[in-house]
């Protein structure tokens, strides 16, 4: 009998069809990965299981634990499941812990909960459990407030949270998304580990391919709700029986068609720009202290080229995006647009911005939600003296650029999806032309799929108009995927620096090094066999 | 902690500084002679310049406003122009009823809004939540005289259950001085458990979206055990905040309560100081208040680490 | 109660509903003891320190004493002085004093204390606000203990009754200074302790030198809000408010048995004070005009829901020089229109009106200004507090017309001040009280106030509304309350409990 | 979505607009028709109860109640609009600027400013600009408006700043636009829901802040009708002629209610967080 036993489960909410006819099985102690894109019903998946779908949801069909049909149990009988025999893990380590209560008190709340231990009893085994997922298990340790911990640590909580009572099955969704690569292998190595030392199956649900092919036996491979192949990691990554994983894997290693378009002359120019925030005060005549998050960095980017910058959160360099783009004032530095110098604390000028534009990562947030696509792309022209007579005609032409149609200038943001959002902010990056853009994690909250597209378009417009991206990421393999010559920026400055492929491939920087170590990737038996693809 | 505590202090410092400044500078501004109030219709210009000077009503404003701070600092309040006492005495008189009746009402308060905010909340759209949160809609839309009088009429005239008003003092017991300050701190506290039953149940519905309530759930809590365990505490900061409000705006506010149940505490100290221009019992008074609103923040601030160890470090 | 009753005859019911409820309690009261209920607090009890009435309804006969005192229908009567002697060119009186007085702190009351009183009262520095009583003393000489006479500059024939004013009572030089936190006095009661803003307590002087009085402790209790003065007698805290601000209410008491409605008279002459220098009241058709828009019966119906006798001039009723004077300016607004018309007003005319706290004031103001729009008169009305008053109108004579209530007694002299508030100058009647001010026979100086009050009357200048009423609340069980107050006091002397 | 919205109206909202509707109504047909001049005394008829001839009743001095509540209505309306027109008019500009300005000493200013004024007392201080100015209802909008000041202030500094942290902002400064200019065109269009809900319930407020004010004397002068001096002038016959006060009583009840209820459902509809919860 399989441990955990999805037989066609079907979840609505509000009449919407969420997930349907819902078909695969763990078995004890199975690392089991389940992988698809966002919305494909992979969180709801595990909801169900664990009896927390939203209010408003009906399931149907059956999920058997060790045989019993947890969606038939009543709430009372669910509740004594949850943490016991089902543990669950969830995305966002940073707001997943009560703020208010000790770490080892919520650590020690499952025991409780379950009544297995009087309290003395319960912190002590917390202790043990915190200890095991690699915390300090002493008084201090169970002591510390949740702020008091980096986003790892807090996963690692949430971890021996969810491991306490040493459940048959631990569901981890997304573990590791909010992650930098190097916490998010630890991690990883973490839960490996726990699954193969208690017996312990896991579920891990992700988005990442290549996380599924370091960690998981199984894996099934959803799509709008429902499982379009599953099988062993082997089968499904070699064989890819469906479209959809085709596209999905095609799309995971995808590399746009680039054409070298770089130029001598450099275009943008940064000369040891350095950048300090004060520290939030002790108290109003406490010294003050200062973090410095740009330190003395200087770079070129030149015509037509393609400059990776890829750091972990915290190195520096959404703030150095900032500096260059004139958003911040320049605290030390001076900055050459063409041929135009820029002087430390001199304000950008209008002409300055024309050559510079920018795109942002968060497609939500990126456009004033009450104006039309139009206002939003014809934004930039405030940088020319005069609008010029024909905006709407250079609106239309640069939305079919990034592949929208002309018309959708009459509607607003909300209408369009993410990638589309993104096409958007191509769009009025581009409407006045200028020499550089800045690509601001430009693709990071997009799905696969659609991430490929955009390089792909990024790149052609690279080639059309022979733009400079300043490209940031801390995904490498994005970076890799695009730029000619990449940063490798750490606690404010930059550690190494060089052709994308030469550093990719031989890094000097231990820290380059290490990072790379970190970044995991679908090893070379996994790829599709040549006769899989047609 | 130290340094943040020498902080906040050195900040209260300097808002009542500012505070008491700009109070003098105010009062300054208002027309209306004293002395001419005390001496009445007939008074002649003589015995008017008399009492002026013997008021100390004379003299450049720099000078004036000095003498008062430093006066306040050492506790000194000044002398009432009209009642020739120490103000200072007056207003430790008065406050032996507006400091209890304030209490009183905020403890009125917080024991009706509590436990009805939270069934609202976890009762969030059934009828005992509309019908809860319809019943503080009325009570925040009352103008809280014309609820004063309506109980007075129903409770001391009608049913003669409680004191129409007046307070007998506390040498007279704890029993009759709580007895009387009942039906003040009733229609001082059903509005103010109004807004905090409201804000109660906003904050802990709030709290029952958040990441944490999920994980205590996927731990095996019971909705209501995580509310109550995780939630509540959580749901308590912006309700202190209010709290905190809520007791300065009793101190001050209850100066139209206090008229309804003819009570002399400070609120009726100020008004009828306003009225007999006896501007140095109005500047200490509203000095004093300005202080007890600054001092409450202050603590409210403290309470927060209390609640939140997010703000302990600093 | 049944909703729909309580809506149809709602005073009915609630007054049986109250009364009801009321009786069970009433009896229990400690019958030594009572509560007196008082609208304005003193700013101190130093009567010859300050003008408040509020002063004098608190220690007035009861803690300090005059030479002479006012009895409860008007007349003089002897005080502190047993009798006393008018010199033939009545310049001179000699004041016999009671043997055997002292001050609440043991001390004798004797004749230097008088003198010290009264010089203290007419002296350059001093505050009295009533210095006016005083300025015709030339000198005052101690014959003996008990006995001081007083010198006048010139004939006074209303000299004993300024006596029996509280700005003149007698105080040691010993405890003046303490006369406005802790009087000590020679009355028949001690002043006890004042929580201010609150009570003043007075217990009986057990070594009173007069009729000793039957209460053992007097409470004057102050509550400004008339409807909290309504609650804290209904509700018992307060035995008798004398000056009872809450008039609409009255039909309760009278309903019922629990308490007794007192209505009597007061020297308040409540007048539509017209600031006879103001650009368009400066013409005597104006101010006519606007007295015979004025209905009287309708502001005192209004205002002060019955309670008042309308007055064609400045001067009490219940005096016997009184001279009924209100069928001149009768309620008339044809011949009003005509005198504005007259005038040159007959487009209309924009006057101030500002209004002191006290109801006759506010309410009355409201149906002043109804009744002058009538004829053509736009009013604005500003309500305002005594201090603005006191600032804008009193002193800065910045208004055109107000309401207020000149509750002194005999003091029509007023109008010879020309600089007084309202402005009248008229040397006429100017040199009239100063023949009235010499004047000692009864009989001629009746004739010349008559002739006063005709000359004000004749000459507009103020709108004569009525005789404010001194309505006041009584628990039907305590009596010896004055009715009427000729001037403001609460004399608690022959209070007792029946 | 936007129709699925629509179709869930909440109740609170319909209730509120027709209650604030219907007095709204009330004061504008006060401005054409009121069943008796509101001025006209008729002291031979006062304190009726509600007839034919006199739907509500009359006051005490003979005025007849509905013509009083309907132009009461107006002034009270009048007042609290205007206090809350104060209140957004000078609070609105300077949150915008300061969070434009964030951390900046004119920001620090601002917010240091603002805890002063809500240090105050504002019934204390309300008293004292009356008494140094004189009652008038130009001085009650100003008492209750200086309070309404900082309210608006601190709301649109906060909703601006949480604005500021998005990246059209950030665009709209990398295409060349000013703090100004990005305040009118982005932020303000963005957090006008929140200032719409703040300014229902800062209405009520001031609606309430008249009435009391009016309590103690100081609020519109007579013989201008507001509802609050309607309270005040009849509140001794409370027990003696309940209409009296029980009518401009209810109907202030009535108001503040039909307000609060428009800002809980303003607040429903367009907060999406609350949109989430349903």
């Amino acid at each position: 009998m399989s441990l955990l036993d999805f037989q066609s489960l079907s979840v609505r909410i509000n009449q919407h069809s969420i997930l349907s006819d819902i078909q695969f099985h763990i078995e004890p102690g199975e690392i089991f990965g389940l992988v698809g894109e966002s919305g494909s019903g992979k969180s709801m998946t595990a909801l169900a299981a664990m009896g927390l779908l939203p209010s408003g949801s009906s399931a149907r069909g059956q999920i058997l634990l060790n045989g019993q049909d947890l969606l038939a149990l009543p709430e009372p009988q669910m509740r004594l499941q949850r943490g016991k025999s089902l543990g669950m893990i969830f995305q966002e380590p940073m707001t997943a812990l009560n703020p208010v209560q000790t770490i080892g008190a919520q650590v020690a709340e499952t025991l409780l909960v379950h009544g297995v231990s009087s309290k003395r009893e319960a912190l002590e085994r917390a202790g043990d459990r915190l200890q095991r997922v690699g915390l300090p298990g002493d008084k201090a340790g169970l002591g510390r407030f949740p702020h008091e911990l980096s986003g790892g640590q807090r996963q690692r909580v949430c971890i021996a949270m969810a491991i306490a009572l040493r459940p048959k099955i631990l569901i981890a969704d997304e573990p590791t998304t909010a992650l930098d690569v190097s916490t998010q292998a630890q991690i990883l190595d973490l839960l490996k580990e726990l699954a193969e030392d208690e017996g312990m199956a896991l579920m891990l649900i992700t988005h990442d391919l290549a996380v599924v092919a370091q960690m998981a036996v199984r894996v099934a491979v959803m799509h709008q709700g429902a499982i379009v192949e599953q099988g062993t990691v082997e089968q499904v990554f070699c064989e890819q029986r469906h479209a959809y994983t085709r596209r999905l894997f095609a799309a995971s290693t995808h590399k746009p068609a680039r054409v070298a378009t770089a130029q001598s002359q450099a275009i943008l120019t940064v000369e040891g720009l350095s950048h300090a925030y004060a520290k939030q005060l002790p108290h109003p005549l406490g010294p003050r202290a200062m973090l410095r998050a740009v330190d003395n960095v200087s770079f070129a980017l030149r015509q037509g080229e393609s400059l990776g910058l890829v750091g972990e959160s915290g190195c520096g360099k959404s703030t150095l995006s900032r500096l260059v783009l004139g958003l911040e004032r320049r605290q030390s530095g001076r900055l050459c647009l063409q041929d135009k110098v820029l002087e430390a604390r001199q304000p950008m000028d209008r002409a300055s911005r024309r050559g510079l534009q920018v795109v942002f990562q968060d497609p939500a947030g990126s456009f004033n939600p009450r104006h039309k696509v139009e206002r939003i792309v014809a934004e930039p022209f405030h940088l020319l003296d005069q609008r010029p007579q024909d905006w709407r005609q250079q609106v239309k032409r640069a939305l079919e650029a990034v592949g929208l149609n002309a018309d959708d200038r009459f509607k607003y943001p909300h209408e369009f999806s993410g990638g589309q959002r993104q096409r958007i902010a191509i769009a009025r990056a581009l409407i006045i032309r200028p020499k550089v853009i800045v690509l601001d994690e430009a693709v990071s909250a997009l799905d696969v799929s659609i991430r490929a597209t955009i390089l792909d378009l990024l790149a052609d417009l690279q080639r059309d108009y022979g733009l400079a991206y300043l490209f940031i990421s801390h995904d490498l393999s994005v970076v890799e995927a695009i730029t000619d010559r990449v940063m490798v920026m750490r606690a404010g400055q930059i550690v190494e620096e060089g052709q994308t492929q030469a550093v990719m491939q031989n890094p000097q920087h231990p820290y380059t090094q290490a990072l790379l170590q970190a970044v995991p990737r679908i090893p070379e038996n996994l790829r599709p066999r040549p006769e899989a693809q047609t | 902690m130290l340094a943040f505590l020498t902080a906040r202090l050195l900040t209260m410092i300097a808002s009542l500084l500012v505070a008491s400044l700009v109070i003098f500078v105010m009062l300054d501004l208002v027309p209306g002679d004293p002395a001419s109030l005390m001496l009445g219709l007939n008074a002649t210009p003589e015995a008017l310049a008399a009492l002026r000077e013997q008021l100390g009503l004379d003299g450049p404003w720099p000078q004036r406003y000095l003498a008062w701070v430093t006066g306040l600092v050492q506790g000194d309040f000044g002398l009432s122009y009209t009642y020739r006492v120490p103000v200072s005495g007056l207003i430790a008189e008065r406050l032996a009823i507006s400091l209890p009746l304030a209490l009183y009402a905020l403890a009125l308060t917080v024991l009706i809004a509590f436990p009805v905010g939270m069934i609202a909340a976890a009762t969030r759209r059934s009828w005992s939540d509309v019908g809860i949160m319809g019943l503080t809609q009325l009570g925040i839309a009352m103008p809280n005289f014309w609820f004063a009088i309506q109980l007075q009429v129903l409770f001391a005239l009608v049913l003669r259950w409680l004191p129409a008003g007046s307070f007998p003092g506390w040498q007279a017991g704890i029993v009759p001085g709580l007895t009387a300050l009942t039906l003040p701190a009733i229609a001082l506290a059903l509005p103010q458990a109004s807004i905090l039953a409201r804000v109660m149940r906003s904050s802990v519905l709030e709290t029952l979206h958040q990441d944490y309530m999920r994980s205590a759930r996927a731990k095996g809590l019971s909705a209501a055990g995580a509310l109550v365990k995780h939630g509540l505490r959580n749901a308590l900061i912006p309700v202190l905040t209010i709290i905190g409000l809520q007791f300065a705006f009793l101190l001050a506010g209850a100066i139209i309560i206090e008229n309804v149940f003819y009570l002399s505490g400070l609120g009726n100290l100020i008004f009828k100081a306003i009225s007999a221009r006896d501007l140095i019992v109005v500047r200490s008074c509203v000095m004093v208040l300005v202080f007890a609103v600054i001092a409450v923040n202050t603590l409210v601030d403290l309470a927060y680490g209390l609640v939140d160890p997010r703000l302990r470090r600093r | 109660m049944r909703r729909s009753n309580a809506f149809r005859f709602p005073t009915r019911a609630l007054a049986a509903g109250l009364l009801l409820a009321g009786t069970a309690l009433a009896g229990a009261q400690a019958q030594t003891a009572a509560t007196i209920g008082m609208q304005l607090e003193p700013p101190h009890l130093d009567p010859t320190g300050g003008a408040a009435a509020a002063i004098d309804e608190v220690v007035y006969a009861n803690v300090f004493e005059g030479l002479t005192r006012y009895r409860s229908d008007g007349s003089i009567a002897p005080a502190l002085a047993e009798n006393w002697d008018i010199s033939d060119d009545g310049r001179s009186y000699t004041f016999h004093l009671h043997a055997g007085v002292t001050f609440h702190d043991g001390s004798a009351l004797n004749a230097e204390d008088v003198k010290f009183s009264l010089d203290r009262a007419r002296a350059e520095d001093s505050t009295n606000a009533q210095k006016a009583l005083f300025a015709g003393i030339e000198s005052v000489e101690v014959i003996d203990d008990t006995t001081v006479k007083v010198n006048l500059k010139s004939a006074d024939g209303a000299f004993v009754t300024k006596m029996a004013w509280g700005d003149a009572v007698i105080l040691a030089p010993e405890t003046v200074e303490q006369a406005a936190t802790a009087p000590v006095g020679s009355g028949p009661f001690k002043f006890d302790q004042w929580v201010r803003g609150d009570r003043v307590e007075l217990v009986r002087n057990p070594d009173y030198w007069g009729n000793p009085v039957d209460l053992e402790r007097a409470t004057f209790k102050f509550i400004s809000d008339p409807n909290a003065a309504f609650a804290a007698v209904m509700a018992g805290d307060i035995d008798a408010f004398p000056g009872y601000p809450a008039p609409e209410t009255l039909a309760a008491f009278e309903a019922d048995p629990r308490f007794d409605v007192v209505v009597g008279s007061t020297e308040g002459e409540t007048i539509l004070s017209t600031n006879n220098k103001a650009d368009a009241l400066s013409d005597v058709r104006v101010r006519e005009a606007i007295a015979h828009a004025i209905n009287r019966q309708e502001i005192i119906d209004g205002a002060m829901f019955g309670f008042g006798t309308p007055i064609g001039t400045h001067f009490a009723p219940h005096n016997p020089d009184y001279l009924d004077l209100t069928a001149q300016s009768n309620y008339d607004p044809e011949r009003s229109k005509e005198l504005l018309k007259a005038a040159g007003y007959d487009n209309g005319l924009k006057l101030t009106l500002k209004l002191p706290p006290p109801s006759y004031a506010r309410r009355g103001g409201e149906i002043v200004a109804a009744q002058l729009r009538a004829v053509g008169i736009e009013t604005e009305i500003s309500n305002l507090e005594w201090a603005q008053w006191l600032e804008q109108v009193f002193r800065g004579k910045d208004f055109d017309l107000t309401i207020v209530s000149h509750t002194e007694p005999m003091d029509i002299n007023i109008y010879a001040r020309p600089g007084y508030y309202f402005q009248y100058d008229n040397p006429a009647f100017q040199d009239l009280m100063k023949t009235l001010d010499v004047e000692a026979d009864p009989a001629k100086r009746s004739a010349l106030l008559k002739q006063a009050q005709q000359m004000i009357a004749d000459d507009y200048v103020n709108g004569y509304l009525f005789q404010l009423a001194r309505t006041g609340v009584v628990n039907a069980k305590l009596k010896g309350l004055w009715q009427n107050s000729p001037t403001q006091a609460n004399d608690l002397t022959g209070v007792h409990w029946e | 979505m936007a129709a699925a919205r629509r179709n869930a109206l909440p109740l609170s909202l319909m209730l509120g607009l027709a209650l604030t509707g219907l007095f709204v109504l009330l004061a504008l047909v006060s401005f054409f028709w009121t069943p008796y001049d509101v001025t006209k005394l008729d002291v031979a008829h006062r304190m009726q109860l509600p007839s034919a001839l006199h739907w509500l009743g009359t006051d005490n001095i003979g005025r007849d109640i509905l013509a009083m509540i309907m132009v009461g209505t107006r002034t009270s309306i009048a007042v609290a609009l205007v206090a809350v027109t104060v209140g957004v008019g000078l609070g609105l500009p300077l949150g915008l600027l300061a969070a434009s300005r964030h951390g900046s000493l004119l920001d620090e200013v601002v917010m240091r400013s603002n805890d002063l004024i809500f240090a105050f007392p504002s019934l204390v201080i309300a008293i004292l600009i009356t008494a140094v100015f004189g009652p008038s209802a130009f001085n009650a909008i100003l008492a209750i408006g200086i309070f309404n000041i900082p309210v608006f202030a601190r709301l649109s500094r906060g909703a601006a700043l949480s604005l500021w942290q998005l990246d059209y902002l950030r665009f709209a400064q990398t295409a060349g636009k000013g703090a100004m200019r990005i305040s009118i065109e982005h932020i303000l269009p963005n957090i006008l829901n929140v200032l719409i809900v703040q300014m229902t319930i800062q209405f009520s407020l001031g609606i309430l802040a008249e009435s009391g004010l009016s309590y103690i004397g100081l609020g519109v002068q007579p013989p201008t009708p507001s509802l609050g001096r309607m309270l005040a002038d009849n509140r001794t016959l409370t027990a003696l002629a309940p209409h009296l006060t029980l009518i401009p009583g209810m109907a202030i009840v009535l108001i503040v209610l039909g307000l609060n209820l428009l800002g809980d459902g303003l607040r429903d509809l367009t907060d999406p967080k609350l949109a989430r919860q349903r």
